[in-house]
């Protein structure tokens, strides 16, 4: 299907409401019958421009910014925050609140890879599963809810340390809750695993080859079910993850189903360092929290952390007031929804668009910038404005 | 006699089946998964006979949430008008009520009840599921009284 | 890796920071293509390009992550008319991050096929992230 | 002169079946909701579903070709004739009837459904139909062998609907002697009635509602109590021609519970097909209907 055929294939605009997608986003889809020829993915309604709210806040109410950056990775979002402000001022926290920490980051990594099982059988069709991932979501929930008393949101973390502190006399009742998490985890393996309709929907859908994952710097469980293994945890190790001993999950095949594969692995492997974690919780100290100074002097930090999507970069520079002079986030979904879907969807069915969609999981209020994907060919049929605009009014 | 028959039948069997559609128009997604954690067998909407339809044309109930962003409001106020007439807007959380965190940002574009009329408001960054679940019944109530 | 990226830019750049496996290095303008392909050589896959004003330049880091080792190339560029070469040709991933800082902060990367501004709709300002925005630049 | 415009009109006839079938498919809604762990809505749920559409307001897009308002009522009522030829109870309220002519309602309903979404000239609705019709070609095949062998075997060449449910009624369930043909009905019965996994020509996770995107209000309460008729004629015809006929009212209610039960079962645990993938599963099963078939020509 060369580029000048495009003439007469039909575009189809889909979103930015579209119940595919829990966020708002536009995809311009160049249809030829039932195939997709290519693909425009145009977001920005989600951005908020968040780096220049930053700079007009100090270090302290920035916490709250960057925990409302994206709903689903809410803690990974305000730890790599405060580690970078750390950084900034050279400060080392507590023993016991990096453990806090992780167990906080691991249990996001949970309810978020449940979250994606359900929106991933939703878009198959089947209902039912979604249901009840979600249904075993609210366990995880109900443990964050009992560490930090929110389910989304939680403020744990602050420069410095941690907020609250995990009741220990509920710690066995957690550990009850992790073992049901992993028997059901067993249960999804074997249902995405070995369901011939799953199969028939997912088994070579949106290959990702292995060479490209690098080239267009595509991160997280995406690059990891194409053979790739970059893992942040393991690669630049923050908090306590080289004191757990855990391994990375990489799986070659690159489709669909080896990106489902990836995470439900991942999930045994976050009860695994959850398990560890509450196990060896050290003993209270002195504080939770070291005091941290309100002014730093004009200094630039860097930290990166694994999120439930990818590597979450963050990049901070300070000029000696209270308020960061410049503040960069460059969140996983950014790279991967900019970068995969031109490469996944040329060439798939439409019917097959949602499930490949959703399979790199996207976060769009992660991903608060915008980019028009057109990877390879550089010019393609110019549609003027009104003809969309008259597409859309009929929507 | 009989046109109030039935304006009281319609008006019950309206309450009894709200049909909602949700937007969400730039906020953080914490209200968009707490809003899709009201379809799980938990919190169940579909007991008071909600359905999530994803289609303006089949809704009553429009559920917003987030702090509008430029871009994204012609296609709300398009959304607003393609949805047929006895229709209820619900902002939910502090986003879509007073722009909350986002207040000063440079790509918001106001709270919801500047773009349209809203019916019932939803506090909460982001609101438990049981808090929807009770503003959409609330929603209802007021759906009744507004046709009595 | 990070010793040997210091074999390879001995000459060019100069590391002026160090914290944790963070490493920055500061390059001028003129071996800024030379370092680029001599770090396309030991890795691929770029990070971040992040874009900051700070009133009397522009400077742009160019973050790569890789084993133990974060590394941050920090270029500095006039600001009234900020220009530099693209790196898409070493790293196409680089498209994605070069697109957001011509939005932001206005600056032409030479080389870059398709560098579009997508980001805010119609009525929002037009770079954001640049300092006085109020001169009207 | 009134004693069949009561049956036409009420007891077995068009009463009858539209409340019953807005009973069925509560109860499928119930069932399959109870079998997520979730409470579900009440049973009687429909009937609120299409009072609250009868008064919404009804929006008529300008695009919309001449059809538009036109389609949805002809459906409808050409769903409820071929409910009116089937024998619920022994009793066929149009009198005597040939399968040939309740085929035709079935097949010209489901097309008017499709012509009303190409009609309503959305993007999505055109897809929609497009898809809705390309299925149509797959259960066709397998729906029609499946009656033909139930007329063949029930001894007559020219079948009678209401005969095949007498001669069940003497010697034994006809899906009994003739699984395959039973099977092959019941794949064609859950992709007439776009039960997942065939409900592809409404995904509405790809394209928006499928065929009635554009439909709101009264013309929407058409398409849906089209639906819901479908469902209860598709249950009604297998009651008569396969799953040993029914004398009496109560029999018929309680094996059409039990034939709802099964097809709710199919809705929770089956993802959807690919509109490929479901056109392929439709000839396979057509074709083990015709061994069945063989079987009935060759007589053993």
């Amino acid at each position: 299907m060369k580029e000048k055929d495009v003439r007469k294939c039909y575009i189809l605009p889909v979103g930015p409401q579209h119940p595919m997608y829990v966020e708002a986003e536009n995809l311009m889809v160049h249809v030829d019958g039932e195939t997709i020829v290519n693909v425009d993915v145009n977001i920005g309604y989600m951005h908020r421009g968040i780096e220049e709210l930053m700079q007009r806040r100090n270090y302290i109410q920035n916490i709250y910014l960057a925990e409302r950056i994206c709903g689903i990775c809410s803690g990974i979002h305000t730890v790599t925050y405060c580690q970078c402000i750390e950084n900034l001022i050279g400060l080392e926290i507590p023993e016991r609140a990096k453990y806090i920490r992780t167990i906080i980051l691991e249990l996001e990594r949970l309810h978020s890879h449940f979250l994606f099982f359900g929106v991933m059988a939703y878009e198959m069709g089947l209902d039912t599963v979604f249901m009840y991932t979600w249904k075993d979501r609210e366990a995880v929930l109900d443990i964050l809810e009992m560490i930090s008393g929110n389910r989304v949101n939680y403020g744990m973390s602050a420069v410095g340390g941690v907020r609250r502190d995990v009741p220990e006399n509920r710690i066995p009742e957690m550990i009850k809750k992790l073992d049901y998490l992993e028997k059901r985890g067993q249960y999804y393996a074997k249902v995405f695993y070995s369901d011939k309709l799953i199969r028939k929907r997912s088994v070579g859908l949106g290959l990702l080859p292995k060479k490209l994952v690098d080239k267009y710097s595509i991160v997280g469980p995406v690059a990891r079910a194409s053979g790739v293994k970059t893992d942040v945890r393991k690669d630049i190790p923050y908090l306590v993850y080289d004191k757990i001993d855990w391994n990375v999950i990489v799986r070659e095949e690159g489709d669909v189903l080896a990106r489902i594969m990836v995470k439900i692995y991942e999930v045994f492997e976050s009860i695994k360092i959850l398990k560890a974690c509450l196990k060896a919780l050290p003993g209270l100290e002195k504080t939770l929290k070291v005091k941290a100074p309100f002014v730093i002097e004009t200094n630039e930090a860097v930290s990166v952390t694994e999120a439930p999507r990818g590597e979450l970069f963050y990049y901070a520079v300070s000029n000696g007031t209270d308020k960061p002079e410049r503040l960069r986030i460059r969140t996983p979904s950014f790279v991967n929804i900019a970068n995969s879907l031109g490469i996944l969807l040329k060439g798939q069915q439409l019917a097959d668009l949602p499930i490949i969609v959703a399979s790199i999981d996207p976060c769009f209020s992660c991903c608060d910038r915008v980019t028009l994907i057109d990877v390879k060919s550089g010019e393609r049929k110019t549609v003027d404005e009104a003809y969309l605009k008259r597409l859309e009014e009929r929507k | 006699m009989l046109f109030r028959l039935v304006e009281k039948t319609l008006n019950y069997a309206r309450k009894k089946s709200p049909w909602f559609l949700h937007l969400d128009t730039g906020g953080c997604n914490g209200c968009s998964i707490e809003l899709f954690a009201v379809l799980n067998p938990r919190y169940d909407i579909e007991r008071f006979g909600g359905l999530s339809k994803a289609n303006p044309r089949h809704t009553d109930i429009l559920l917003i949430d987030g702090a509008v962003t430029k871009k994204i409001r012609p296609r709300l106020e398009r959304i607003y008008q393609q949805t047929p007439e006895p229709k209820v807007v619900v902002a939910v959380g502090s986003c879509a009520i007073s722009k909350g965190i986002f207040h000063d940002a440079y790509n918001i574009d106001g709270p919801l009840d500047k773009i349209m009329p809203v019916d019932v408001y939803i506090p909460g960054c982001p609101p438990k599921p049981e808090a929807i679940l009770q503003g959409v019944i609330k929603a209802l109530q007021l759906w009744e009284e507004k046709h009595e | 890796m990070s010793d040997s990226f210091r074999k390879k830019i001995t000459g060019l750049a100069e590391i002026y920071k160090t914290h944790g496996n963070a490493v920055f290095a500061k390059i001028d303008k003129k071996d800024f293509l030379k370092t680029m392909e001599k770090t396309a050589e030991l890795t691929e896959r770029i990070s971040s390009i992040s874009g900051h004003d700070n009133g009397k330049t522009i400077e742009l880091v160019y973050t790569f992550t890789s084993e133990k080792l974060v590394l941050n190339i920090k270029v500095e560029i006039d600001r009234k008319k900020p220009k530099i070469e693209s790196v898409t040709k070493l790293f196409p991933g680089a498209g994605v991050f070069e697109r957001e800082n011509f939005e932001m902060l206005g600056v032409v990367f030479s080389g870059n096929k398709n560098l579009k501004k997508i980001l805010l709709g119609k009525k929002s300002p037009k770079t954001p992230l640049r300092k006085n925005i109020k001169e009207g630049e | 002169m009134i004693e069949s415009l009561v049956r036409v009109l009420v007891y077995p006839g068009v009463g009858f079946i539209v409340f019953f079938s807005f009973l069925y498919s509560g109860i499928f809604r119930k069932i399959s909701a109870r079998m997520q762990h979730r409470i579900g809505p009440p049973i009687w749920q429909p009937f609120f579903d299409i009072l609250k559409l009868l008064g919404k307001e009804d929006i008529k897009p300008e695009q919309a070709k001449i059809g538009y308002t036109f389609w949805p009522f002809v459906a409808m009522i050409s769903i409820i004739t071929a409910g009116l030829l089937t024998p619920i109870a022994g009793v066929v309220p149009l009198g005597n009837s040939d399968i040939v002519v309740l085929i035709y309602f079935l097949v010209f309903g489901s097309l008017c459904l499709y012509l009303s979404g190409f009609s309503s000239s959305n993007p999505f609705a055109v897809i929609g139909s497009v898809r809705g019709i390309i299925q149509m070609i797959g259960y066709e095949f397998p729906f029609v062998v499946s009656v033909a062998v139930a007329a063949l075997a029930s001894g007559r060449l020219l079948l009678f609907p209401a005969a095949v449910n007498m001669y069940q009624i003497s010697n034994g369930w006809l899906c009994l002697s003739f699984p395959f043909a039973a099977a092959a009905f019941f794949v064609s019965v859950l992709a007439k009635v776009e039960i997942p996994p065939f409900h592809i020509p409404e995904a509405h996770q790809e394209i928006v509602s499928g065929y009635y995107t554009e439909y709101t209000g009264k013309k929407l309460a058409m398409i849906l109590i089209a639906h819901m008729v479908k469902l209860f004629v598709l249950i009604a015809l297998g009651i008569a021609l396969f799953f040993g006929g029914s004398l009496d009212i109560l029999t018929f209610i309680a094996k059409g519970l039990v034939l709802v039960f099964v097809v709710s079962f199919f809705r929770v645990i089956l993802a959807r097909f690919r509109i490929d993938h479901a056109l392929k599963f439709c000839w396979v099963f057509g074709f083990v209907g015709m061994i069945d078939l063989f079987r009935v020509l060759l007589g053993f």
